[in-house]
């Protein structure tokens, strides 16, 4: 069982702020504690209260969470394939699939972020790792920002993509979701979805969450060509193995 | 004015950028001054009065463009059908613009006057348009007046997506100290072409830029104004496929900045280019009689090249931004041109290279409210560790004079800010702005030191890759993507049909009447 | 019923952040989250994950909290008698007591921070709110830093205190609790406890604290000499007025 | 090192400062030389090799130098009482403390050798010791040649209660990237007239500061750098009614600095100034020798009074800690003389004052090693806001080339640090550090500018204040109270009653021992 800890084993301690809609002072100060009290910890310390405009303030709340988690039993949903190197991944396709590999990428509906769907896909890449046009036997389409999920499919279509790649950055009222369901409601639409190995990715994504919205994998921060390179190859060797 | 010459720079090299950037855009401009664009002349219209959507929301500047475009010959500008239209029917503008929108009066079929009789029909509907602007621009001039000007302006977004909730959030920021509110737009609307109408509730990550949203906006900050005996300015996006539409509309609805860039909805929207160079020029112009200062959008570079690698074409796009606002009659108190804090601050002496930076910006541009950006690429989620970096910056803003502080916010890396996030940034930098307030006069860079060097490396680099553009044109360094390592083809991108050559005999009273107003200032 | 507020009403936004003794990654994210979780977020987002040292991480989170509280049902426990200036104080000393009033002032125990009790009792006070010292019809003695409580209580005995002020500082480990509480118990003991109006201040004191460890009052940050006075002067009235 | 003029101070002036200070110095220490104080005998004890306590837990020291008060004479030293009973009784060192700890021996009641006697005794003895502060010092040397020295260090403290804790804690901050650790005491250990025994893991705000506990973390931190590369020093307190015992255990344990100032006792603690001025050239001699850097306490002034104010309090007493420093043979570069970023940060260019203060410490001290504190005072329970101060401070600490780098952290208003503020503050620290780094020889300041005119001004005000000094004693300047607001009564305050007069053939070869390691330095 473990808790949070500030300078001794178990003690629990955690931060908090947050703002709310009433006037700062003694009242406000007590909503906040009631707020923390909601949270489970049982004697919260507002350490700073401050007006913001009328009838609005902020909170700077610590406390001691009273439970804990045993690491043991937090089980993570992660991909789970090894990852590998990009020659690691170079070889393996030639030893295991004999032909080029085709990947389209884009960031798809309205988001215009594009730095981080090039990390992944360009020549250069991004904090010292290639990116996917670098690696033999791999056909990189990167579509760019903005970009229509129907455009997306039919590129994919046209180019007889392995691969989708789709980035989402902005998540503001969850634009993303309606964003990336869609996407694979579309490729239901049209008979594709099995045809292909369908991943995305982007700062607030995880892989739990693209698995829960039907993609195959999902890559956040700190991850780069390679994660996606060896997830997509030996999911293509598994299910050519079982096909 | 901030003259001085603490970084030794070479004025002579300065001068030859600047003949650079004038020969750059006078190319650019002999293209431009051949052609108009559908959204200028829908800009034409809305100065002339005409508003309004239709039951599809289809604004009526689109209806009767896209009319003439169909049937007419656009390219003898939107203004003779009106002024046939309004001479054969005898309506009045509004009666017009229902009519067009209810599809029961079309802009087609009369006989076309000629110049002289068109630009007299239209005159008293431009008269009445410009003297709302001027006395805006009085407005806003007896405002500052009455309540001061201040240096650097605090200058924050809001982004909630829906107009009164921005309101809200607008107002608290001010109380906490802002001068300036940006109301960020919903993500996409810059590629629509054509503006959204009405006070709207639904955006993303921004709330659509209408004019009635500008209008419940500037009332609510005109109150705070008021209440807090100081002028707080209101800015939005006269960028993207509607460009001059926004910069109508803001002039119109006093705003006082403009985020207005030439070359931004190039590199950044995949616009095509020659429809906004012909663009930001009808803009630029309006922008400047209406004394609304124009932002520019260096920043940007740095979001997606390296920092430390590429400052020297955030110099170079000033020069050539600073020229093309030059040309569109804008003075330089008025050009708010942008630059960014965007190394990695885990780079060593990283500090040194930004305020040589930020120095010489503030030198080659003395008179120029420099619109300084915070650092965004390099934030991350651990809110405390951006806090230090976003101090940083507020540092080197007073460290170099800059004029125009965009604050950073702690959750850049997160999320667009909450109310609270704009709050601690606004107190962070009130703080910084205080305890520093004289510092930009106190520090000199020690002769032949890193600061010094830094920026005659970047000046020297920059004059370079301004002779190589002057060489060739600006249409061929874009497509070689020389800034922010896009590379765009002339042809290609968004927007590139709306682009009209102009008839023998293409006739705009509104730029006319632009024009007459420049001559008077 | 009002809500943590980010930037809309009701999104119910908060941010926290803690430490695990868990190394960095995936895992420590999930225990993380699970932690938020147990805190009633239901969809919490870890945006931050770093090491610190071996086999310790450090997490910043953002969550909804699907609760609020009803501000209408909130009761603050604060001092209750309405706050006056120093003339005011002073003339009603003058009116309905007709005597000097006698406080005696210390941090005591080892805690050796003065600038709160002076703030509130040296003659220049405080951010511009002069001190006890300055007050007609007042004498204040004010004992200074590291007082142990039994030499407190023979000051107060010997000059005849009708205010006792006590202020605490060090919290760690709750070293001022046992602290406050001894002096209660002392006074008891001496049979002092009600001849006194006994008050405690300092930078995490609460009223609400203070009544629970058996003070009449309690007094935090930005609470000034004023604030003292009035109550006690109040008080003393009060008491006068029932006996 | 950092010999510049960037203040244009006067020279001359500095000069008539330090020979003020001398003046003063040179006042208090003709009584310093008539007296010893029983924790100087209890040191004099330590240094011969007794440790150890009996059942009550009091220390053996305590108790030899109780029973020779007490029954003999101290004012001869206790050197003579230990020597005679280790004569008499035949026994060793060790035998003879487990006697005294346990009653069944005596120090009274053996016939007194004569001086040289008794220093014959003694010297195996005291050589033992003082090969072991040599051996340390060297070792010291080796790891920082070997793994290298940084400036400035980036010192942080521990302050858990429990030594074990304290480990980890320490370890971690190390790791992060921590130059120096400081291990703060359990609030009240100053006062304690003995110093507590073994490992403890029961304080409050602190740790005790025990000779085991000394060894505890040395012994992780030499495993830390070995891991590291990098050489993490190690801090306590010589300061309070203990301070030469504490000097003397930090010598043999190889602590690397020490909180050792002339005053701070006498003006925080209210402990005598006699006996503070007897006790810290005791501890400052044996410091010199053990290569220990001290660090002095003048940012402790600015937490009761206010920093804008009584800047000039600080100078004056750096320069007296320093003429007090020179006479215990302590040289410059082991000098960590202290001063503080403490002015309100909402004071209209209070960081420009903050610099100017730093600057000057810089010039006037070149080769010391200065200890800058960070803001305390100012700092809130808005712990974001607090981050910015911190960051602010970081700032002037590399704009002004300071060389030891306490750290801020951001819960300073609300609780001793959490593991994750250490971090916190090391990660800002070090990203400043990083993005800053040769800032300080980038900066020139504004001849006659607002930090120019400061300096100078504190400077004046500070030789005022050293000239007022002089004319009387410091003695009687420290019962007007003129620092930190502090009024202290020459026969008041504590532990004034373990202040003894020499007798006319007081003996202390560990004293004799130090003269003559420094006469080979
Ligand atoms: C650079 C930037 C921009 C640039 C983008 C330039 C470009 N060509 O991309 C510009 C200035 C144009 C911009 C504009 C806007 N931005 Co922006 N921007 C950023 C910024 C500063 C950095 C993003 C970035 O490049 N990160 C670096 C990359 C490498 O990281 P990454 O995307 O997470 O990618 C990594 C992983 O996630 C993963 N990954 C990403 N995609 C994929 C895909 C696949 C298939 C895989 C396997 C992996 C993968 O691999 C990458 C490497 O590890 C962030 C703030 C920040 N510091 O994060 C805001 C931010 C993302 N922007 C934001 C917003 C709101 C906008 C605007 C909408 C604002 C507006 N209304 O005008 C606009 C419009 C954009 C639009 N329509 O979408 C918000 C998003 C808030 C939210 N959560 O919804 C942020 C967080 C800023 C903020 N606090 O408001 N932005
Ligand atoms: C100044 C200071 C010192 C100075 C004190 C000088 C002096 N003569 O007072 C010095 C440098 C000596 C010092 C030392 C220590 N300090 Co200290 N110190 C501070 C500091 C920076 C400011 C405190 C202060 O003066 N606040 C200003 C006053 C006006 O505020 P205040 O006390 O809250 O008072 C107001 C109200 O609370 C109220 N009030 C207060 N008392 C009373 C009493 C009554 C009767 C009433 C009605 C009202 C009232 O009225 C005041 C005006 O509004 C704080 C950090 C911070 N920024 O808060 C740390 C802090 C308080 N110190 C701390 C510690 C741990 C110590 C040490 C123990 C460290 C050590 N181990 O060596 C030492 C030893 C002290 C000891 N034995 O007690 C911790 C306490 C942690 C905790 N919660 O337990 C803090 C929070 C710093 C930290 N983060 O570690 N400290
Ligand atoms: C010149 C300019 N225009 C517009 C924008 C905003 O982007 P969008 O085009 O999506 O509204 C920016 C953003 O920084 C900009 O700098
Ligand atoms: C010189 C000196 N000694 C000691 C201390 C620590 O206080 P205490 O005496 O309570 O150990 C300080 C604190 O800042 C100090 O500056």
């Amino acid at each position: 069982m473990i808790k949070p800890y500030g300078d001794t084993m178990g003690d629990g301690k955690v931060q908090l702020s947050f703002s709310l809609p009433v006037a700062a002072g003694a009242h406000g100060i007590e909503c906040a504690r009631e707020i923390a009290r909601q949270m489970g910890l049982p004697d919260p310390a507002v350490v700073d209260c401050e007006p913001m405009g009328e009838g609005f303030s902020h909170y700077v709340v610590y406390g001691m969470v009273p439970y804990g988690v045993d690491p043991a039993t937090i089980r993570v949903r992660d991909v789970e394939t090894p990852v590998m190197s990009m020659e690691e991944i170079e070889q393996l396709i030639e030893d295991k699939l004999g032909r080029d590999i085709v990947f389209v990428g884009a960031s798809t509906g309205s988001d215009a972020h594009t730095v981080g769907i090039d990390a992944i896909m360009n020549m250069k890449g991004f904090a010292g790792h290639y990116g996917l046009e670098r690696y033999k036997h791999i056909k990189a389409y990167n579509m760019g920002s903005q970009v229509p999920n129907e455009a997306f499919i039919k590129k994919a279509r046209e180019v007889n993509a392995d691969v989708l790649l789709v980035s989402q950055t902005v998540t503001q009222k969850d634009v993303h979701l309606h964003n990336l369901v869609e996407l694979v409601e579309l490729l239901e639409a049209e008979k594709m979805r099995d045809q292909v190995i369908l991943v995305c990715g982007g700062a607030r994504i995880t892989h739990e969450l693209a698995k829960e919205l039907g993609y195959d994998a999902g890559f956040g921060p700190k991850k780069y060509a390679e994660d996606v390179a060896s997830f997509t190859v030996q999911e293509l060797i598994r299910r050519k193995e079982q096909a | 004015m901030h003259r001085m010459n603490k970084l030794d720079l070479d004025q002579a090299r300065i001068a030859e950028c600047r003949g650079y950037a004038a020969r750059i855009a006078g190319g650019v401009q002999s293209y431009i001054d051949r052609h108009t664009t559908v959204t200028v002349e829908r800009s034409v219209l809305r100065l002339c009065g005409v508003d309004g959507v239709d039951r599809f929301d289809v604004p009526v500047p689109n209806l009767m463009v896209d009319e003439v475009r169909r049937g007419g010959d656009l390219s003898r500008g939107i203004s003779v059908y009106l002024a046939a239209a309004l001479k054969a029917t005898g309506l009045s503008l509004d009666a017009l613009s229902a009519g067009v929108a209810d599809g029961s009066v079309s802009l087609l079929g009369h006989p076309l006057p000629d110049a002289d009789e068109a630009r007299a029909i239209l005159k008293p509907l431009l008269d009445a348009s410009f003297e709302r602007i001027r006395k805006n621009r009085a407005d806003r001039e007896n405002y500052l007046d009455r309540f001061g000007r201040r240096e650097p302006e605090i200058y924050v977004i809001v982004a909630t997506g829906n107009i009164h909730e921005d309101v809200v959030q607008a107002q608290a920021a001010a109380d906490a100290g802002a001068d300036v509110i940006a109301v960020i737009r919903s993500t996409g609307q810059s590629l629509l072409d054509y503006v959204p109408y009405g006070a709207t509730t639904e955006g993303f990550g921004g709330t659509y830029a209408t004019q009635e949203n500008f209008r419940i906006m500037r009332r609510a900050l005109d109150e705070t104004s008021e209440r807090l005996g100081r002028y707080v300015k209101l800015v939005n996006y006269a960028s993207g496929l509607c460009m001059p539409e926004i910069a109508a509309m803001g002039a119109l609805e006093r705003l006082d900045m403009m985020l207005n860039d030439s070359m931004y909805g190039i590199i950044f929207r995949d616009i095509n280019m020659r429809r906004t160079f012909v663009d930001q020029y009808f803009s630029r112009s309006l922008n400047a009689v209406a004394g609304i200062t124009i932002n520019t959008g260096e920043d940007n570079y740095l979001t997606t090249a390296d920092a430390v690698e590429n400052a020297h074409t955030v110099l170079a796009s000033q020069f050539i931004n600073e020229a093309f606002a030059l040309t569109a009659g804008l003075p330089a108190r008025q050009m708010g041109l942008g630059h960014a804090f965007e190394i990695d601050p885990m780079v060593e002496n990283g500090f040194l290279y930004e305020i040589a930076q930020a120095q010489m910006a503030r030198e080659i541009f003395p008179e120029a409210p420099l619109k300084y950006m915070p650092p965004t690429k390099h934030s991350t989620g651990n809110i405390f560790h951006t806090q230090a970096q976003d101090t940083l910056f507020n540092t080197a803003v007073m460290m170099t004079g800059q004029s125009i502080h965009l604050l950073a916010m702690m959750t850049e890396a997160i999320h667009t800010p909450f109310l609270s996030d704009r709050h601690l940034a606004i107190k962070n930098a009130r703080m910084v702005q205080t305890t520093m307030r004289g510092i930009a006069d106190e520090i000199q860079f020690t002769p032949g030191g890193i600061v010094q060097q830094r920026a005659q490396h970047v000046l020297s680099r920059a004059e370079e890759l301004l002779s190589a553009i002057a060489q060739g044109s600006l249409f061929e360094a874009l497509e070689q993507g020389v800034f922010a390592d896009v590379k765009r083809a002339q042809d290609g991108g968004k927007g590139a049909e709306g682009v009209v050559e102009k008839h023998a005999e293409y006739l705009n009273p509104a730029m006319e009447k632009i024009e007459e107003v420049r001559q008077h200032d």
